[in-house]
């Protein structure tokens, strides 16, 4: 099986190496070529292993397979953690990269930097599996790196758009904020635990939790909860989470498969997946999981607001992937791993297909965005359409979509957790229920219904996008329906992620939900009984009628409500507290350091002060230097018995 | 007995040997001393028991560095006379250093050394001990990455003296044996088909 | 046998005389690299010396290793002193002071 | 050899340092006398084999069919005058003779003649053999820089450079047979070779370096077709153009016996030394010929020197520069080569080191 594994990173790992470094040897074609081969085969392999995990039941494969350095104790590895729920991530990750793969042979088309582009995504498998197959925190942090270093260079793919190098520098700063505090967090735990390897630490979780550490003043902390937190704290940062979440909104500047691939399937749930990981140590420490939770109710929540408001088709994609982002949070926060990995994986498939959909809208609209110029456009392009219909129904939880199984068990098992602030989640990703339904529909009608807003240039070249595009659509529909039906009942409560994820049992809130459950149909049925299907639909029948059956109101609410419009259009302010607040202050305090320290100090009185010295200093001292060799040699060998005689005659 | 007396006929002369390598006039001379002190110097490591060095003593620097050195002083043209000036004015200077050396390290090697094990006699090893297997064995198993080091050192002197030496003189006439060797006859005789003349 | 002192003894004579031809011959090139090589002979009696007294062939190692790096030295010397001598014509030591600041 | 001296009257009474100088110096005299009674005669050897060679009858008149003609030269060399060029440097002009046959003969102290008739059986014999001859040189070097000639010093030059380019080849040459005797020890190195007939020796697996070394060997004793140092059209006859008499004699003596040498070295080194090819035939029973001794050591010295000879008779002289590259270019790179080839072999055990 090692081969296996082996095979699986590399393979994507070749393939960018070749396309990167080949590229122009190899052509356009060559380029696409090698790297959806090197996909696929890892595709196939993760399903191969998927099946040797879940359904013959392999033992958990946990090995070494390189030996970076070992310095003392410490041993700096290379190992592969093969359980449920790496398996289940390596799938995820492979087909929906795959997916993107085949897609962007449509929609970079005409790019001139199609080989480089084929080449990152493909690094950006290989950094992905790296994450999730890891059995330590050094290479765990490895991928984490890798895969925000290629998410920089996407981001800021079409190099000469000034906003694309503005939003990856963006990102690349707001995400090194959130892996300060991950790289804290597992130097913490290699202080506390003395080790990388996850199992040697998990093994030490409570006696870590019984360590106290004083950070300020008298509070004691549990080390575990400091860590812990830290650890989050970089989750924080891949997964766009309040208030490290800005970066995400500007990262559509990329092109729009790997706002598909790493900005809502992969990347971002990264940290949704670390904490997963980390459950055995998350489980011992209350205070780091009512952070996780309140931290992940205000994103649910307050970024769904946002994406009533956006007009940018791609924004309201990012801000709903953030308030889903915020979903899967909760759950980690309620001790509902199981849930948050489920909705992890339906949200991939949805959320990838919103994304890939949204692109194809704007390969149709010529590389229009706004939603306002759009409309109707149902007519023109039916299997976008339908599979938007279907992302839709799939994200706002229609019963029976795989969105409805996983946020239903999410929302339940946050309705019967008990630890401090779960009453706030739960109102908030209830209501947030509602807010998505909204801003869901909103899309829909104001994209696809209604009265056609472009001109008439647009609508002679307006026609359904190619076969390469829209295949990918459907094959992402396909588990987008059905995923959740076929998975729940083992993911959730059939225990297949069996010991990958630890639950105390004080804290198990599946199980409560679970008591209920019987069969999917039946919770299809029992979600009617609650008032989050309820809410989805007085979403959708609010954006109905908003949107199509009285366009007025919108803009007379805005005006209506233009301070709080105002507010939300702003996002909270968030970008402008950073603006204003710590970036102007960091850019005064290195203005104070470079002139005072640098200039001053360093430069003036160090490098050319000690240069001056040395001046003054070599002008006494050339008048020793001769030019004869012989002096030199006559003072080493004087010097030498100097030594000599002070060394005998000392002691 | 014999060997106090092979010592010190020995070490007699290999000091005037390296009196004779310091003050002989002649450059070839003080080759020839020095290589005289080599080999008395075999001949001491080999009454310390260290034949594989002694006779690699030999070797290297009789067989092969003092044939270099004999090499440059006889083709060098070299003016003697100058380089002899200031030879005794530095004389004393360099008796008082040596004086000072000698009598530092006699301090340490004899007066203070009495009772301590440098003034033991170390004891004949039988001959079935092999110098050479022990130094091989030390040589290329714990230090064989400085053994290794040592011959790209080698391998560097020996590239950096050919470098430095080697001149092409211009307008040199070289032989290409390749090129002799691949000649063919197209490239020397060329048959020219001509009209005969009317007259 | 002799005691180790006496090759100890014997190589600080050596060594003096070495330095001592450095002295008297400060301006022969040739011969200041014949002391060098003197005076790494020395050394090397006292490796040797060292290395019978501690019944460690590991001083012996050394030696080895300190004859490769001498006939090194050596090559690169006398080639270098061959290329002076052929811009210069001459190995004085008193003509090569084109460093002096 | 011991028997005898303890037979002499009042030997035991001598005391016991004497007695063992005594017996050494009993085995080196007739050692040095044999040899150089073959050196006389290997002159007759090359005169005689040359002309017949050249379809003449060589000397032939000095005692029957000529063979007292060795001692005719002898003698008349010593006869005549030494003369010391008045610009020479006397000192080394004398003792340059010296240096050069001190080392041809000396090398003979670890050479094997038999089983056990070793004069010195030391460990290191391999690199004394190296280290003697690498001394060779300087009597050459000397001899040219004392006439204060400038045919002398050119022959010299050329001679030295030709030799000790030469001695690295030989020396990688050893290099190979010792990694495949693991020994340094001469005797030891024959007895690695023993244990069949002549197919276990080395000629066969260390054929490369069999054929360089020995050419080599031609070539660092300054012989035909490498003997440019000499070479009496270019530089009339090399170092020793100045030499005469005695002094000439000495140098004439050491190059022979260097012939010697070599030839009896590669006889050790290649062809098993003292071993009988015969060995374990069981046609030919006990007979001498199937035993190892004395005279197969001298059979193949023999065959070697006919070699020297014989080249000598055969081929045009090289150009110097010529030897040069050849020595520098093929011999040393050809020798290292087959090194590597020889680490491989002792590694994955070919060969008939392997039982």
């Amino acid at each position: 099986m090692e081969n296996i594994y082996l095979t699986i990173v590399l393979a994507p790992l070749v393939a960018a190496v070749v396309a990167g470094f080949l590229g122009r040897q190899i052509g356009r074609a060559g380029a696409h070529w090698v790297t959806i081969l090197g996909v696929a085969v890892a595709f196939v392999l993760s399903l191969v292993v998927a099946k040797d995990v879940f359904i013959d039941g392999a033992e958990v494969f946990n090995q070494a397979v390189y030996i970076w350095a070992v310095t003392g104790n410490l041993s700096m590895e290379i190992g592969f953690l093969i359980d449920p729920l790496s398996a289940l991530m390596m799938v995820v990750v492979t087909f929906v990269s795959l997916m993107v793969h085949v897609y962007t042979i449509g929609y970079m088309r005409d790019d001139p930097g199609y080989q480089r582009f084929f080449s990152y995504i493909s690094l950006f498998t290989f950094a992905m599996l790296m994450l999730v197959m890891s059995n330590n925190f050094l290479q765990l942090f490895f991928g984490w790196e890798a895969v925000g270093l290629v998410s920089y260079l996407l981001i800021g793919f079409w190099y000469r758009k000034p906003t694309a190098i503005f939003a990856n520098m963006k990102a690349f700063i707001v995400n090194r904020v959130g892996d300060f505090g991950f790289l804290l967090g597992i130097g913490a735990l290699l202080y506390y635990a003395g080790s990388l390897d996850y199992f040697t630490v998990f093994a030490q979780a409570e006696e870590i939790q019984a360590t106290t550490v004083n950070i300020w003043g008298d509070a004691q902390w549990s080390a575990l909860t400091l860590a812990c937190i830290l650890l989050f704290i970089g989750a924080m940062g891949k997964s766009a989470q309040v208030p490290l979440h800005v970066w995400l909104p500007d990262s559509m500047e990329g092109p729009t498969p790997i706002s598909a691939l790493i900005h809502a399937a992969t990347m971002v749930t990264a940290g949704i997946f670390m904490v997963a990981r980390m459950s055995p140590l998350f489980e011992y420490s209350t205070a780091a999981l009512s952070f996780v939770l309140v931290i992940g109710a205000t994103t649910a929540f307050f970024m769904g607001l946002l994406g009533l408001v956006q007009n940018d088709i791609k924004r309201v994609v990012a801000y709903s992937t953030l308030s889903q982002l915020g979903y899967m949070t909760v759950a980690l926060g309620v001790s509902a791993y199981a849930a948050g990995m489920f909705h992890l994986m339906t949200h991939a498939f949805f959320k990838a297909l919103l994304f890939l959909a949204a692109g194809s809208v704007i390969i149709g609209m010529h590389h229009v965005q706004d939603m306002r110029q759009m409309g109707g456009l149902r007519r023109y392009m039916p299997v976008t359409y339908a599979t938007v219909v279907i992302g839709t129904l799939a994200l706002v939880g229609f019963p029976g979509f795989s969105g409805y199984f996983s946020k239903d068990a999410l929302i339940e098992a946050v309705h019967a957790a008990n630890i401090p602030g779960s009453t706030y989640a739960y109102w908030c990703v209830l209501i947030g229920v509602f807010i998505t339904a909204l801003y869901s529909f909103r899309l829909l009608f104001m994209v696809f219904h209604g009265e056609e807003r472009f001109d008439r240039h647009t609508r002679e070249h307006l026609h359904e996008s190619p076969r390469v595009v829209t295949v990918p659509l459907i094959l992402l529909a396909i588990p987008s329906v059905a995923i959740g039906w076929l998975t729940i009942q083992p993911l959730l409560f059939g225990g297949a992620f069996a010991e990958s994820i630890f639950v105390l049992p004080a804290n198990d809130t599946l199980a409560v939900v679970g008591e209920k459950f019987t069969s999917p149909a039946g919770f299809v049925v029992h979600g009617f009984a609650t008032p989050a299907l309820y809410l989805a639909f007085a979403g959708a029948l609010t954006a109905w009628f908003l949107y199509i059956k009285r366009p007025d109101i919108p803009a007379a609410l805005q005006e209506r409500f233009h301070r709080t419009y105002s507010v939300l259009e702003h996002k909270y302010y968030f970008d402008a507290f950073n603006e204003q607040v710590l970036a102007r202050g960091s850019r005064f305090f290195g203005g104070a350091l470079w002139r005072g320290g640098d200039q001053g100090i360093i430069d003036g009185v160090l490098v050319n002060g000690s240069a001056r010295a040395v001046g003054w200093l070599s002008g006494l001292v050339r008048r020793v230097q001769t030019g004869y060799l012989y002096h030199y040699a006559f003072t080493m060998v004087i010097g030498l018995c100097l030594i000599l005689a002070w060394l005998l005659t000392r002691g | 007995m014999i060997g106090h007396v092979l010592f010190f006929a020995l070490a007699a002369v290999l000091l005037s040997a390296a009196v004779g390598v310091i003050t002989s006039r002649n450059p070839v001379y003080s080759a020839m001393f020095l290589v005289l002190a080599f080999f008395v110097s075999a001949g001491l490591w080999l009454l310390l028991e260290a034949e594989f060095l002694a006779i690699v003593l030999v070797l290297v620097y009789v067989g092969a560095v003092m044939v270099l050195f004999l090499f440059v002083v006889m083709m060098l043209d070299i003016n003697l006379a100058r380089l002899r000036e200031g030879f005794s004015r530095y004389a004393p200077l360099g008796a008082v250093v040596s004086l000072v050396i000698v009598a530092l390290l006699a301090n340490v090697f004899w007066f203070r050394a009495q009772d301590t094990p440098l003034m033991m006699t170390p004891e004949l090893r039988s001959a079935e001990v092999s110098n050479t297997r022990e130094l091989g064995s030390v040589l290329y198993t714990e230090h064989v990455y400085a053994f290794e080091l040592a011959a790209v050192i080698l391998l560097v002197a020996i590239v950096a003296a050919i470098t430095l030496t080697m001149r092409r003189r211009p307008g040199l006439k070289v032989q290409d044996v390749a090129r002799q060797v691949a000649v063919r006859r197209e490239d020397r005789v060329r048959l020219v088909k001509m009209d005969a003349d009317k007259e | 046998m002799v005691p180790v002192s006496y090759y100890l003894l014997l190589a600080a004579a050596l060594f003096a005389l070495a330095v001592t031809g450095i002295f008297l011959n400060r301006k022969n090139v040739i011969i200041l690299l014949m002391c060098i090589e003197l005076m790494l002979l020395a050394v090397n009696f006292n490796f040797i010396a060292f290395s019978r007294m501690l019944d460690d062939v590991v001083g012996q190692v050394f030696v080895f290793f300190i004859l490769t790096v001498a006939a090194a030295e050596a090559a690169i010397g006398l080639a270098i002193l061959v290329v002076l001598f052929r811009s210069r014509r001459s190995i004085n030591v008193d003509d090569l002071d084109t460093m002096k600041g | 050899m011991e028997a005898l001296l303890n037979a002499l009257p009042g030997w035991e009474l001598l005391p016991d340092t004497v007695q063992t100088v005594g017996v050494i110096v009993a085995q080196i005299v007739p050692i040095l006398i044999a040899l150089t009674l073959c050196v006389a005669y290997l002159t007759y050897a090359e005169r005689k084999v040359i002309g017949y060679i050249q379809n003449r009858i060589g000397p032939n008149r000095v005692g029957y069919k000529g063979l007292l003609q060795p001692f005719a030269d002898v003698l008349k060399l010593m006869l005549k005058e030494v003369v010391i060029p008045t610009n020479s440097n006397r000192f080394l002009f004398v003792i340059a003779p010296l240096l050069a046959i001190i080392p041809a003969f000396a090398t003979w102290a670890v050479i094997p003649f038999t089983e056990n008739f070793v004069l010195a059986d030391i460990n290191a014999g391999l690199l004394y053999v190296l280290a003697l001859t690498s001394v060779g040189v300087y009597g050459v070097i000397l001899a040219g820089w004392a006439s204060n000639s400038k045919y002398a010093f050119l022959g010299a030059m050329r001679s030295a450079a030709q030799i000790v380019a030469y001695e690295i080849a030989m020396g990688f040459a050893l290099v190979g047979v010792l990694m495949a005797a693991g020994s340094l020890n001469l005797s030891d190195i024959v007895r690695a070779q023993a244990g069949g007939t002549l197919m276990s020796w080395f000629w066969l697996p260390l054929l490369p370096l069999f054929v360089v070394y020995f050419i080599s060997g031609i070539a660092e004793t300054n012989r035909a077709p490498f003997d440019v140092a000499e070479g009496e059209s270019e530089i009339v006859a090399g170092f020793h153009v100045e030499y005469s008499g005695m002094a000439f004699a000495v140098f004439f003596l050491a190059e022979y016996a260097n012939m010697i040498l070599i030839a009896a070295l590669t006889a050790l080194f290649f062809l098993g030394g003292w071993l009988s090819p015969f060995a374990g035939l069981p046609v030919l029973g006990d007979t001498f010929l199937a035993e190892s001794g004395f005279f197969w050591f001298a059979l193949k010295t023999a065959l070697f020197l006919f070699c020297f000879l014989w080249f000598r008779a055969t081929f045009p002289r090289y150009r110097y520069d010529q030897i040069m590259r050849l020595g520098w270019k093929v011999f040393i790179p050809v020798t290292i080569i087959w090194i590597f080839v020889l680490g491989g072999m002792v590694y994955l055990e070919i060969g008939p080191w392997a039982r």
